[in-house]
């Protein structure tokens, strides 16, 4: 058993590993940049120690200073979440030789999984369909000719190394083709260190579905069902569900069963997702495998009643899988919206800074794994994601209502944020008819007008803000006050005299 | 207490006076009155009831614009300095300079106008970039470039003014 | 479909049944009381309208107000959560006739089986087995001799019209019968307006084991599987779990049945709680039905997945249930803790008054029901829970360990609750070997000293109090600040530039 | 800054410097050296990292009783006024006059002592009844019981001195 574990991350993820590391009675060690000194995941972990300044390069991902805390503070192991280091089979590799546990896939697995063309060759050994083209990198524009006139267009360019949409290009004519792949090899090199690019045949109108994976170190592998993660925008993911509308019993087994195969083929062991397109037939098609836990882990967690993170653990501690496929049966419906920092209404820009008001959504069915709280400063130095609200209930019509409800809870000030973006997808005839693709995003945002009208400003707004401005100095005592929940008390309790309330010891 | 209010690109004359108990408080919006039952439930949150309706409103103190969450709206206001409004209205027309401000930290990509060009409302002035993402900063108003403070290259903090329409 | 539900309560409960509300399209009317005004259940609702004075019986248990507000706000129902008119069949009845339904069952069965003795009467006529004694009030101590005489002591002397322990008196000897019933009854005299008592043989050690009951308006009832509430501190519930660990799902069946059995034959609608007690060979033996939602409901939601609240409502809207008894099925393990602002090292006296700090747990699994914020003052006239925190898992073991690490995310301050306690229980060999019974907790409770040693003050919080100290006026500019996550942001941002940071747009 | 600090029943003695950079402190308790590095996350709640170990600290703004919530536990504390200590110190074996407070609002039901009697640390002094349950306030400390400022019947508020124990 691990007693001491260090998280190579920040943010929502860490604390959400710091919690499970609790529950499983393992002490925590937490790192942080300077600009996450006073971050939740600090506060709440065991131990702490700096990195260094705030950028990613200079901190999270100094894989050599991570590892000497973690040989300074002996831990057994160390979680790297997601992004980060998480998919750096070199880091795995530092931490095998250190004999640190990494917790996720053996060094040759992610190496195999971690690049598409090889993942592609690996489906193709697991007998997996994929989408038709090269298996191997381009070597040149000529051979990107060949191998699309061969498919046919449309197709699609994509970076062996990416991911993101980085070095992605959609090309729907071979004269086309050249540029694209000239623009998508320099832009993968500059994103990943790599120009390697291939190409496939471009599905059109495709659904993302995944598939979630177990494998322990016996060689048991299950897979957890699908997400639907086809609402993107710009190929990022911005709110996912489980299951999928589309996915009947049948097709599950089918895309769980090819998963499970390229898993066990690759010798691959922890948590993983196998990406797949749905086309318009329900056919599916590989994608990629993410080597790693996901962002969007809690819907599975929520129909499925486990916690991957606790079985990250387990498996890395060597413990068999706790159940077989089976086993796994999923109830009711889940969806996750992915709470920015960024203004919807002003291109998505990022929008840093103090979050000066914070009032959080609760109740029945909803979980917020969250790494923000009231004062926190957003850093301009890492993904702006502030919280994953995550609404559960019986049918996917009440999950959306409940999470409408939740995000009308919801007030984050100070910064601009995408919760009402939400509102509107989730309002939206299509979406609630299930009748999305990774398109449906980009389409909704392109029809619905950038400057939005707001509805003639309500009585009561404009009496609050006289009533703030009029109380304003209430403080030093030279205007109202505003009665609170205090003041009724004390009026109360004057009147009363305390001998005369009525409390009733019965409890219900 | 009188002041001028301005939300939604509308200005409305606002009035208001504590009733008793308190926590009630008689306002009067463009001479329309509203009697309204408030409570603080924290620092800038707080319980409205107008006519059996129960509001809660959030102040945002967003640095550069000040806002209000009323149910799942954000709503921009601007509490107006009586005087600069009575001279406003006197001078019917011609409406005061205003500023345009940084709405966070970035640099100066390039400048879309000139020192006296005419600009309309809502047209780009001047382009901020920041988390390598760029953003375009829009006039305030039908006008006139009247100052430009910045030059591309130059970092800039929210809320900074980086120009003057007249 | 109902517009508009008025929610006759307050606190967590008045909130949970507004978000079902809410989430089922429904508009929401809350009520409150002078102490209340600044309530998050009037916050939160559409409408709210005062009641009067902060004791009960000038304000929460007003029906006449309460009619009188439903009928001016159109209101189509009325949800009196559990508490105040909850069993009062008397203004179910006052609903029923202005045409404004009484979510919950008809006054009738309330009659019937709101009522100790008439119950038991209809548990004979259902073929349900129950405690050995009477099934009418005793007229008189002689009568409760010579049915204590027939059954054999010990016996209990309970009130017809009770609960929570009030009028309950344990006999051990004939001697003691005559004085126990003189006192039971006129305690029971005074707290329910009733002094019947009845008597009944007394089970040694017993569990209380609970089964959830939903039935729609044709006759269709379903079981939802048993919750144990054996952890109690003089016959109120502290903690419950879901499912109990030692009914399996032979009994749950055999259970579940006689508990349908009897509903069906009084004709009961809506959700209800049947009561048994579970002695050392498993047999089960009916206690008393609760005809309303339970303060414990959301342990079962968990376990089966459904919403009782929406389940509720949708029932009084004349809807059949939308699943047969052969859809239920249990899954993983709930506990809820019943926070109350009371203090365990003072003999469990109320604190009430102002939460001057509030930090509450999340996160995967957890999920709580709150009725308060920070600077919320919990009022003295009514029953003092705070919140119900309650934690979902796979396993009982993960449950506790997932409740113990929510435990240790929370503090509640400038008021003294019952945190500590459930640390206490959720630490217990015999509560974690679930070695439960009705007297487990005042037996804990009896063993553990009343005066804990702190252990030796650390010195973290030795350093915490000189460092608030020492910046306790650094708001004035006369000492140094302390700093925090904006300083931390500010200085980074100065040092390096906006445009040098390494935000990287792929969002992983 | 110095000052004494009586924690769990024990009095220490307490210095604080802050240190380089901001957040850094240097502290001495009873002459022993810790260094800090503290943060606060909002009013009241405070990280604290000391020797690589990561604290929550949180105050708890009792009325009567200040104390600071340190992972599960509640330490209640008294900041002592240098002065005062020094003066209770140099009359060594007669600690100074400790009152007995009213820990919430309630009402006297009855007085368990009578003025001038001798009592023992944590000996029932007063019965206090407040939502239909019995309170007991004990004595602070062995001594006497110099003073008694209410009767049966009188309502109190918390944190009201009700006695005085020399």
């Amino acid at each position: 058993m691990f007693r001491k574990i260090l998280i190579a991350n920040r943010g929502e993820i860490a604390l959400r590993i710091l919690r499970a590391c609790r529950e499983l009675g393992i002490s925590t060690v937490a790192v942080y940049s300077d600009a996450d000194r006073a971050a939740p995941h600090v506060l709440e972990a065991d131990e702490a120690y700096r990195l260094g300044p705030p950028p990613a390069p200079e901190s999270y991902l100094r894989g050599d200073l991570i590892l000497d805390i973690a040989r300074r503070t002996a831990a057994n192991a160390i979680h790297p979440g997601y992004g980060f280091l998480s998919e750096n089979a070199d880091f795995a590799q530092a931490c095998e030789d250190a004999a640190i546990r990494f917790i996720g896939p053996r060094p040759s697995a992610m190496r195999i999984l971690g690049s598409k063309t090889n993942a592609r060759q690996a489906a193709d050994e697991a007998g997996m369909p994929r989408t038709p083209g090269c298996v191997h990198g381009l070597a040149s524009p000529e051979e990107a000719l060949d191998v699309a006139a061969a498919i046919g267009y449309p197709v699609m360019l994509k970076a062996a190394a990416g991911g993101g949409g980085k070095g992605m290009r959609a090309v729907l004519r071979a004269e086309d083709l050249p540029s694209a792949f000239a623009s998508a090899s320099s832009e993968a090199e500059r994103a990943f260190g790599s120009g390697e690019v291939y190409l496939e045949k471009l599905i059109e109108r495709p659904r993302h579905i995944e598939i979630q994976l177990l494998a322990d170190e016996n060689g048991h592998c299950v897979s957890l069902g699908e997400r639907e993660c086809s609402v993107q925008r710009r190929h990022q993911k911005v709110l996912e569900e489980a299951p999928s509308a589309v996915v009947d019993e049948d097709l599950r087994r089918r895309m769980g069963e090819a998963a499970v195969r390229l898993a066990l083929s690759a010798g691959y062991t922890n948590a993983g997702t196998v990406e797949f397109l749905l086309d318009g037939d329900r056919n599916f098609y590989f994608l990629e495998m993410n080597t790693r836990l996901q962002v969007e882990h809690p819907v599975t967690e929520l129909v499925t009643g486990h916690d991957l993170v606790h079985l990250q653990i387990r498996i890395a501690q060597g413990e068999p899988l706790p159940f077989a496929q089976r086993d796994i049966h999923l109830r009711g419906h889940a969806i996750e919206c992915r709470i920015y920092a960024e203004d919807p209404g002003n291109n998505f820009m990022p929008s840093p800074g103090r979050i000066t008001r914070l009032l959080q959504p609760g109740g029945p069915g909803i979980r917020e794994d969250s790494g923000i709280y009231e004062g926190w400063v957003v850093p301009v130095d890492y993904d702006p994601m502030l919280s994953k609200l995550i609404a559960y209930a019986p049918t996917r019509a009440l999950a959306i209502a409940r999470m409408l409800r939740a995000l009308d809870e919801y007030v984050i000030g100070g910064i601009r944020t995408n919760l009402d973006l939400f509102r509107q997808i989730l309002r939206d005839p299509d979406f609630r008819a299930a009748g999305i693709d990774t398109g449906y995003l980009d389409r909704l945002l392109a029809a619905s007008s950038p400057d939005q009208v707001n509805p003639a400003s309500s009585a009561p707004a404009i009496a609050a803000v006289a009533i703030f401005e009029a109380t304003k100095n209430a403080s030093n005592g030279s205007a109202a006050a505003l009665p609170s929940s205090a003041s009724a008390w004390k009026t109360a309790a004057r009147r009363e005299g305390i001998g005369g309330t009525d409390w009733t010891p019965r409890r219900p | 207490m009188t002041f001028n209010l301005e939300i939604d690109g509308q200005i409305r004359q606002v009035e208001i006076d504590p009733a008793d108990p308190p926590g009630q408080w008689r306002i009067r919006i463009d001479g329309e009155e509203v009697e309204a039952d408030a409570h603080l439930i924290r620092p800038g949150v707080m319980s409205l009831i107008i006519a059996g309706q129960s509001h809660r409103l959030v102040l945002d103190a967003h640095p550069t614009e000040p806002a209000l969450h009323a149910g799942p709206q954000r709503i921009p206001y601007r509490v107006e300095d009586p005087r600069s409004l009575r001279s406003r209205r006197r001078h019917a027309g011609s409406a005061s300079p205003l500023p345009v401000r940084a709405s966070m930290p970035g640099r100066i990509v390039r400048l879309l106008v000139e020192k006296g060009e005419v600009v309309a409302a809502h047209q780009g002035v001047i382009v901020v970039e920041a988390m390598k993402m760029q953003n375009e900063l829009k006039s305030p108003k039908n006008g006139r470039v009247a100052e430009i403070r910045v030059s591309p290259g130059d970092t800039v903090a929210a809320g900074d003014i980086l120009a003057i329409i007249d």
